[in-house]
């Protein structure tokens, strides 16, 4: 039992590191009432930015240039719905194809139809002292790499962050009520700009985490849909910072029992295990009943309801 | 950058690919964008290249191909044959060749790859050097040649060590290298230590997972992988597309294909297990075994293989 | 860059074949998916799942296509394929609508699980009831030629899919301007509580009902890709046009009128960016960064409309 | 202008007193010129309060100086130091508070959250709370800092808005129409509040539409006329009629300079004219009545209750005791939990939140006239025949508006009132059922919706049940008084003297015997 259990947590932490991250981005985002479903375009942004940094500066550059590329993604985002006040949710579709074609145009010139060899610098997992020996819990959570560890000490920070401090307060406020955050004095405008491109930076490092602490390689669209999966992640977590957290680790579960289960050599149509993942969100958001409540602000963006 | 149109004028021999993915791939598309390349350098040909997606833009871009007087247009899949035996008949100074599938006329022919001959090798050269008994394949998603491939893999293996256990899965998709990966360490878990790999860039990720394990091997596709990673690479099945393509491209400018399907086996040298000089040989036992089973698809055999 | 988007045009209207057999064949399903999402979100019903409603439309269509195609002629298949298709898309929008209404599933969560869902049933239907005779390849057979949708112009791939979309839109329009239920839909749209209130609507109804009709529209789509472009079920039928949709939707400000403009736009750009590389050779990755510069542009440019609040009200630093 | 003569409030040097003084204000929005070089100067330590009729720029002019909005053109000081604030933030750092029209409350939130919004470092939800209880039950104004905004009655969340500012150490308060939402005898305690808080070295800015609250609290006054400063002196130089004519432009009553609708001076007790009814049978009727809310509280017990044709009911009643849920079981918008409702098909109903729930303001005027008809519509709509049916609301509702084609939000609130009122006539001739029929209005645009409401006339004429907060609106227009108290519904006899309102206050709070109503009615 042990023998699977073991090696499935593992594959479960393991997938839903990088979507944890590129969710954790979208919920800001999102708190601040902004919806930014451009996040694919983000991530894969961030994947190509952690590989060319990481080949220019190692392994550590790789994760700061992820996040740059994906906070620089972000950006364009944000100039077009915070400025222009254009729709969000077309600048998002936009921003996705942009993602995927400027990635796959760098990609080619930068390292040629050859690509990149598959010896990009990359973290391996390390064993914590003591913690990884713990039965169950230390195979599974403590020989991780660096990049779960971080996530270890941010989902507190964040849940922290957004609770406990005036800005993160503010940053809630703005998202649930835009006049009432103007009544009080707050910068709309700039912390929706923060939100966004703190977002970005999220799904870059979500994207330099797949390439950097998991694959080690790139490859044109290897976002492989991520960034919608994440969007979902952050409406399963009802928008909290420990509901999306869980929520990750949901979909990283579903994930690694579809390997799993093909692995161990189901005789069902694989298609079954690919729509795995999908049919547990739909039944658990079921189960969890009742609407979950999104910032006040999201219903009230022009283009969802605009008539 | 990549695929402008060069090779001289207008008159020049007009040879156009569409593949079904990017052509940075490192597998499957990449060997074919290789091969117009070659066509292109060897022959002088005006090349021009397509990404596309959906059936009903294949059938557009062959349209258009063969509205604008292309001589050869290729197809990269089987997944273009209906496209080509719905134009071809409008375009008979076009050639329509898909690789994979089936031909339906004089200028609509079929490239048939016997993927599974260097397959059935490489199966058996799995056989001899697994010690769990337990080898696995990952695709992309299920196609035929795909499948094909894996079948030949186990009976090639079941030759060798009758007992051996074949995990197969498929990604879904031929990009998701992240998932490549994980799919190869749960069969990894699985205790297979031997793994043949046909996922093109997600493919890519399946020797991340391999490098990074212990013991254990993995097997390239399509292209001459062995570079990827030489030193846990135990050899690729190759489809030596380039020069397929040039021997049809040759035979193209001279009018003289027959349909309507064009088979390279074993004998053409198009399709061949190539084997890493790096990784351990198989016994000598196996080795003149392989040897034996090689001549017999060189000489017009068939690996018989029981579909799973 | 100039040859580049030079070729873009050609590809999109340069010829009668750009114009009638590229960028329209390519409009036809944006037309009928982008009204679908039009409809829904006008009710205030947050559709993002035209894509798996599309998917399952092909499928039925394909269906009753293969089983009673051959028995059946034309006037009645064609028919029969639309109300398959249709019922289809609306089944699979039903889902997201009864997990709304009976658990509070919000439909944007649940639209996209079932596009997923639906991606993954396609794959297995080509492999398994639907595939072709021979098992080799996944795709089902060729369905027959009573299912096959008339071309409209002969030489040219536009189909009746087409036409029926723009007819579905003319409806709409006229549905939405000049019917007690169009104005039920946009005044649910506009304000659930003032038509609880004031109007004595039934909301949830309302939603439900529009809810299913945006899935038919989009099942329809689906149906008439089948009939009228691929004549069979293929895995990868769909280069994500529900997801475009929502844009030809949005960008249309979910009017059925612009719905038209906006999805031949759609199509255009499609059609274009296939020439661009066929013709200019520019790399596919590429034309997608200048498709999505193009949306961006167009983007930028609608949206300078007077904005007196945004401009006056003080949004802190914002000016 | 006409009284500039009496504009400089008393005193030797303004400028020692004045705590706020705002001069040739502008601002435009877009083509609309909303304030026209308005000025006032609010002295250290007064209540001031600014009137004018809906429209008038009151609340503009207020976010200029609380940094919300910056002014096209004029000055501002601060404690005689000219001050430019670029962003509310600034302004609240320099101790201006302000409590708006439609608050500005977070409903998800905590009230301490709601307080704490726009601080710096870190936010401890405990130590912030102690502090705005010190502060609330310093300042006399009770709230309870870990509940949820959404969960509080309107008069709690007012004085959660008003902490929200006392918390900020605001020296100068800002309170855009507070008593608009409450009920007499809480209007009574604010205004009460804010006399104590002036006198204490406060400075309020009362924006009010009722004379009675202006003259009962304020030290100056300010009116405003279409974004101009038309009247700004000390309560003891004005008089009602000087006020009456710069709110309105015109002289008071059928004399004066031909303004619309004259002003109606209130109470007018009517309570006693009850109609001639020759039909005795009750339009609504409720027999034993219980209601029991979503969340379990029980609003209405045993409520028997009969409305004949041709009256007009007033409802009275804090928040919560009842009478909202009582009005909206006779519109049919509520199902009681038990007991027996008797009413005709269609019942006409105006909900107090206008723009939320009875127009959709986006929408023509000819749409929202539709819209009453729209759960049963079928088939096609004759626009051109729904038109004209509009045309003929805008001229018998006397709805000033350019045209049936127009979208309800560029209509005045009187207007919009008006038109709501006609729509829901038009729709049920029988009963109608008014919830705070005056709410946000004006002056001019509440005496014209009772008047509209006392003249509903028709054969049979209709029943109309109304609810207001204002007690004198209630005395003025009906015919019958009942009151909610604990969800039970008493009728309250009227008093031998009419301008008594002890029985009816006494009523709201259950603290005198009234009588039963019982369903054949005391008439
Ligand atoms: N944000 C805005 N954009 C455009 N016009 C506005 C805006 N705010 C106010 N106005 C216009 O400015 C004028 C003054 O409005 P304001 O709200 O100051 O009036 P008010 O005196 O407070 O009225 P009320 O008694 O109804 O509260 C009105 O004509 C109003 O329509
Ligand atoms: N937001 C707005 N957009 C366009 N026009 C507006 C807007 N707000 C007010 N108006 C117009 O400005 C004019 C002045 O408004 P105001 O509120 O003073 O109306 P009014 O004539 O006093 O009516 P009432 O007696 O009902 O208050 C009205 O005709 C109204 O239609
Ligand atoms: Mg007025
Ligand atoms: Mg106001």
């Amino acid at each position: 039992m042990e023998a699977l259990l073991i090696p499935f947590l593992d594959a479960t932490i393991r997938t839903a590191t990088p979507l944890a991250y590129a969710a954790l981005g979208e919920l800001v985002t999102e708190r601040s009432g902004v919806i930014n479903i451009g996040m694919e375009g983000i991530i894969i942004a961030g994947c190509l930015g952690g590989l060319v940094a990481a080949g220019a500066g190692g392994a550590a550059m790789g994760f700061l240039g992820g996040a740059l590329a994906g906070a620089g993604m972000a950006a364009i985002f944000a100039f077009f719905v915070l400025r222009l006040r254009a729709d969000a949710i077309i600048t998002g579709t936009a921003l996705t194809l942009l993602g995927l074609g400027l990635t796959g145009t760098l990609y080619r010139g930068l390292f040629g139809l050859e690509g990149a060899a598959l010896g990009t610098p990359s973290i391996a997992p390390i064993a914590l002292p003591g913690l990884s020996s713990l039965p169950l819990v230390g195979p599974v959570f403590f020989t991780q790499t660096g990049m779960t560890y971080l996530l270890y000490l941010f989902v507190p920070a964040l849940a922290w962050w957004l609770a406990r401090t005036q800005a993160g307060l503010a940053l809630r406020a703005v998202g649930e009520s835009r006049a009432a955050a103007l009544a009080a004095g707050l910068d709309v405008q700039r912390l929706r700009w923060g939100a966004i491109l703190f977002g970005g930076a999220m799904g870059g490092l979500c994207g330099a985490t797949l390439v950097l602490a998991q694959v080690g390689t790139f490859t044109e669209g290897m976002s492989a849909g991520r960034g919608f999966i994440a969007i979902a992640i952050v409406v399963l977590g009802r928008w909290r910072t420990v509901g999306t957290t869980l929520a990750a680790l949901i979909f990283g579960g579903a994930f690694a029992l579809q390997y799993l289960l093909q692995a161990a050599g189901w005789a069902l149509p694989y298609h079954l295990f690919l729509a795995l993942p999908y049919l547990l969100t739909l039944i658990l958001l079921a189960a969890l009943r009742g609407r979950a409540e999104a910032p006040a602000e999201l219903a009230s963006q022009e283009s969802w309801s605009r008539a | 950058s990549g695929g402008e149109r060069s090779g001289g004028r207008e008159s020049a021999f007009q040879v156009a690919l569409l593949t079904p993915g990017p052509i940075s791939d490192q597998a499957w598309n990449a060997t074919a964008y290789h091969g117009l390349e070659r066509i292109r350098d060897s022959l002088g040909a005006s090349i021009s290249h397509i990404q596309t997606k959906t059936p009903a833009e294949f059938e557009e871009n062959f349209r258009q191909y063969g509205t604008k007087g292309y001589d050869l247009v290729i197809g990269h899949g089987f997944e273009f044959q209906d496209a080509a035996r719905r134009v071809g008949p409008q375009f008979p100074k076009t050639l329509f060749v898909t690789t994979g599938g089936e031909g339906t006329g004089p200028n609509v022919v079929a490239l048939s790859f016997a993927f599974d001959e260097p397959s059935y090798l490489a199966g058996m050269a799995a056989a001899a050097i697994t010690k769990t008994g337990v080898i696995g394949g990952i695709g992309g998603t299920e196609l035929p040649p795909v499948k094909l491939g894996f079948e030949a893999f186990l009976a090639g293996a079941r030759l060798v060590r009758p007992d051996i256990r074949l995990l197969v899965a498929y990604l879904g998709n031929w990009d998701d290298a992240g998932a490549g990966k994980e799919q190869a360490l749960a069969q990894l878990n699985q205790k297979a230590d031997v793994i043949y790999q046909n996922a093109d860039a997600a493919g890519l990720g399946v020797f991340q997972a391999v490098r990074q394990a212990k013991g254990v091997w993995v097997i390239g596709s399509n292209a001459d992988q062995n570079r990827l990673a030489p030193e846990v690479t135990l050899g690729s099945v190759l489809i030596d597309v380039p020069h397929a393509f040039l021997l049809l491209a040759r035979q193209a400018q001279l009018r003289a294909v027959r349909g309507p399907t064009i088979h390279f086996g074993t004998a053409s040298d198009v399709v061949r297990w190539v084997p890493n000089p790096l990784a351990p040989a198989p016994p000598a036992k196996v080795l003149a075994q392989m040897d034996s089973v090689r001549a017999v698809f060189a000489a017009g055999g068939r690996p018989v293989v029981t579909p799973r | 860059m100039t040859e580049a988007l030079l070729a873009l045009w050609d590809g999109a209207f340069g010829s009668s074949y750009a114009i009638w057999s590229a960028t329209l064949v390519r409009s036809a399903p944006l037309l009928w998916l982008g009204l679908g999402v039009a409809l829904a979100f006008r009710a205030g019903v947050l559709n993002i799942g035209a894509e798996g409603q599309f998917l399952m439309g092909a499928i039925g269509a394909t269906a009753v296509a293969q089983v009673v195609g051959r028995s059946v002629p034309g006037l009645v298949m064609i028919p029969l394929m639309a109300l398959v298709g249709g019922v289809a898309g609306a089944g699979w929008a039903g889902i997201a609508a009864w997990l709304r209404q009976r658990f509070g599933v919000l439909e944007v969560i649940s639209t996209i699980m079932l596009n997923f869902i639906a991606l993954a049933t396609i794959g297995w239907m080509v492999r398994g009831p639907l595939q072709e005779p021979t098992r080799i390849y996944p795709q089902s057979a060729e369905i027959p030629w009573s299912a096959q949708w008339p071309f409209l112009i002969p030489g040219q791939r536009l189909h009746l899919g087409f036409v029926l979309g723009l007819l579905a839109c003319a409806i709409a329009w006229v549905v939405l301007t000049r019917t007690a239920t169009g104005f039920r839909i946009r005044a649910v749209g506009a304000s659930p509580s003032a038509a609880t209130s004031a109007g004595q609507i039934d909301v949830g109804r309302t939603v439900m009902r529009v809810f299913l009709v945006s899935g038919a529209c989009a099942g329809l789509a689906g149906a008439a890709e089948v009939g009228g472009v691929t004549w069979a079920l293929y895995e990868g039928i769909s280069p994500g046009y529900g997801y475009t949709a929502i844009a030809v939707a949005l960008l249309a400000r979910l009017h059925p009128g612009w719905i038209v403009v906006s999805a031949i736009f759609f199509g255009a750009l499609e059609a274009g960016a296939s020439a661009m590389q066929r013709d200019a050779g520019v790399p596919s990755v590429v034309v997608q960064v200048i498709v999505a510069v193009i949306i961006l542009g167009v983007l930028a440019g609608s949206q300078r409309r007077t904005r007196v609040d945004a401009l006056r009200v003080r949004a802190g630093s914002g000016r | 202008m006409t009284q500039r003569a009496a504009t400089e409030p008393m005193g030797a040097d303004p400028r020692d007193h004045e705590a706020l003084a705002l001069e040739g204000i502008t601002v435009r929005f877009g083509p609309v010129t909303a304030l026209d070089g308005a000025h006032c100067t609010i002295r250290r330590g007064t209540v001031h309060a600014i009137l004018g009729e809906n429209g008038a720029g009151k609340t503009t002019l207020m976010r200029a100086a609380f940094g919300w909005l910056m002014p096209d053109a004029g000055t501002i000081r601060l404690h005689g130091a000219p001050v430019t604030f670029r962003t509310s933030a600034e302004a609240i750092a320099q101790g201006i508070g302000m409590v708006h029209q439609h608050f500005m409350l977070i409903p998800a939130m905590t009230v301490t959250e709601n307080i704490a919004l726009g601080g710096r470092g870190r936010f401890d939800a405990g130590t912030t709370a102690a502090r705005i209880t010190a502060v609330a039950d310093g300042a006399g104004l009770p709230v309870d800092p870990v509940a949820r905004v959404r969960d509080l009655a309107v008069s709690a969340q007012q004085r959660v808005e008003i902490v929200k500012a006392l918390v900020r150490d605001a020296r100068i308060l800002i309170l855009d129409e507070p008593t608009a939402v409450l009920t007499p005898d809480q209007a009574t305690e604010l205004l009460r509040w804010v006399r104590t808080f002036a006198d204490a070295g406060g400075t309020v800015v009362l924006i009010t539409h009722k004379l009675r609250e202006a003259f009962a609290v304020a030290d100056d006054l300010t009116v405003l006329r279409q974004g101009r400063t038309v009247l700004s002196a000390a309560r003891a130089l004005v008089t009602e009629a000087h006020l009456i004519e710069a709110l309105t432009g015109a002289g008071v009553g059928p004399g004066g300079a031909g303004g619309p609708v004259p002003y109606h001076p209130m109470p007018t007790a009517r309570v006693a004219d009850a109609p001639e009814v020759d039909d005795p049978a009750p339009v609504l009727r409720l027999d034993g009545v219980r209601y029991v809310d979503p969340r379990g509280v029980t609003r209405l017990r045993a409520v028997d209750l009969a409305v004949y044709p041709g009256e007009i009911l007033g409802v009275i009643g804090v928040e919560g005791s009842g009478p909202r849920e009582l009005l909206r079981i006779l519109a049919g918008r509520l199902t009681p939990t038990t007991g027996r409702v008797t009413r005709p098909d269609a019942v006409g109903f105006v909900p107090e939140d206008r723009l939320h729930d009875a127009v959709i303001p986006s929408f023509s005027l000819t749409e929202n006239l539709v819209l009453a008809d729209g759960g049963e519509a079928r088939g096609w709509m004759d626009w051109s025949t729904w038109r004209t049916i509009t045309r003929d609301l805008l001229a018998t509702a006397d709805v000033r508006a350019a045209g049936p084609d127009v979208p309800m939000a560029t209509l005045s609130g009187g207007n919009q009132q008006r038109f709501v009122v006609g729509r829901e006539r038009r729709r049920a001739a029988a009963a109608l059922i008014v919830e705070h029929p005056t709410r946000g209005l004006d002056l001019t645009a509440s005496a014209r919706i009772l008047a509209d409401l006392r003249a509903l006339g028709g054969n049979p004429r209709p029943a109309v049940v109304f609810h207001s907060a204002d007690l004198d609106e209630v005395l003025a227009v009906a015919t019958r008084v009942v009151a909610c108290f604990e969800g039970r519904v008493r009728e309250v006899s009227p008093p031998s003297d009419p301008t008594d309102r002890t029985p009816y206050t006494r009523a709201m709070t259950g603290s005198v015997e009234t009588t039963a109503v019982s369903s054949g009615g005391t008439r």
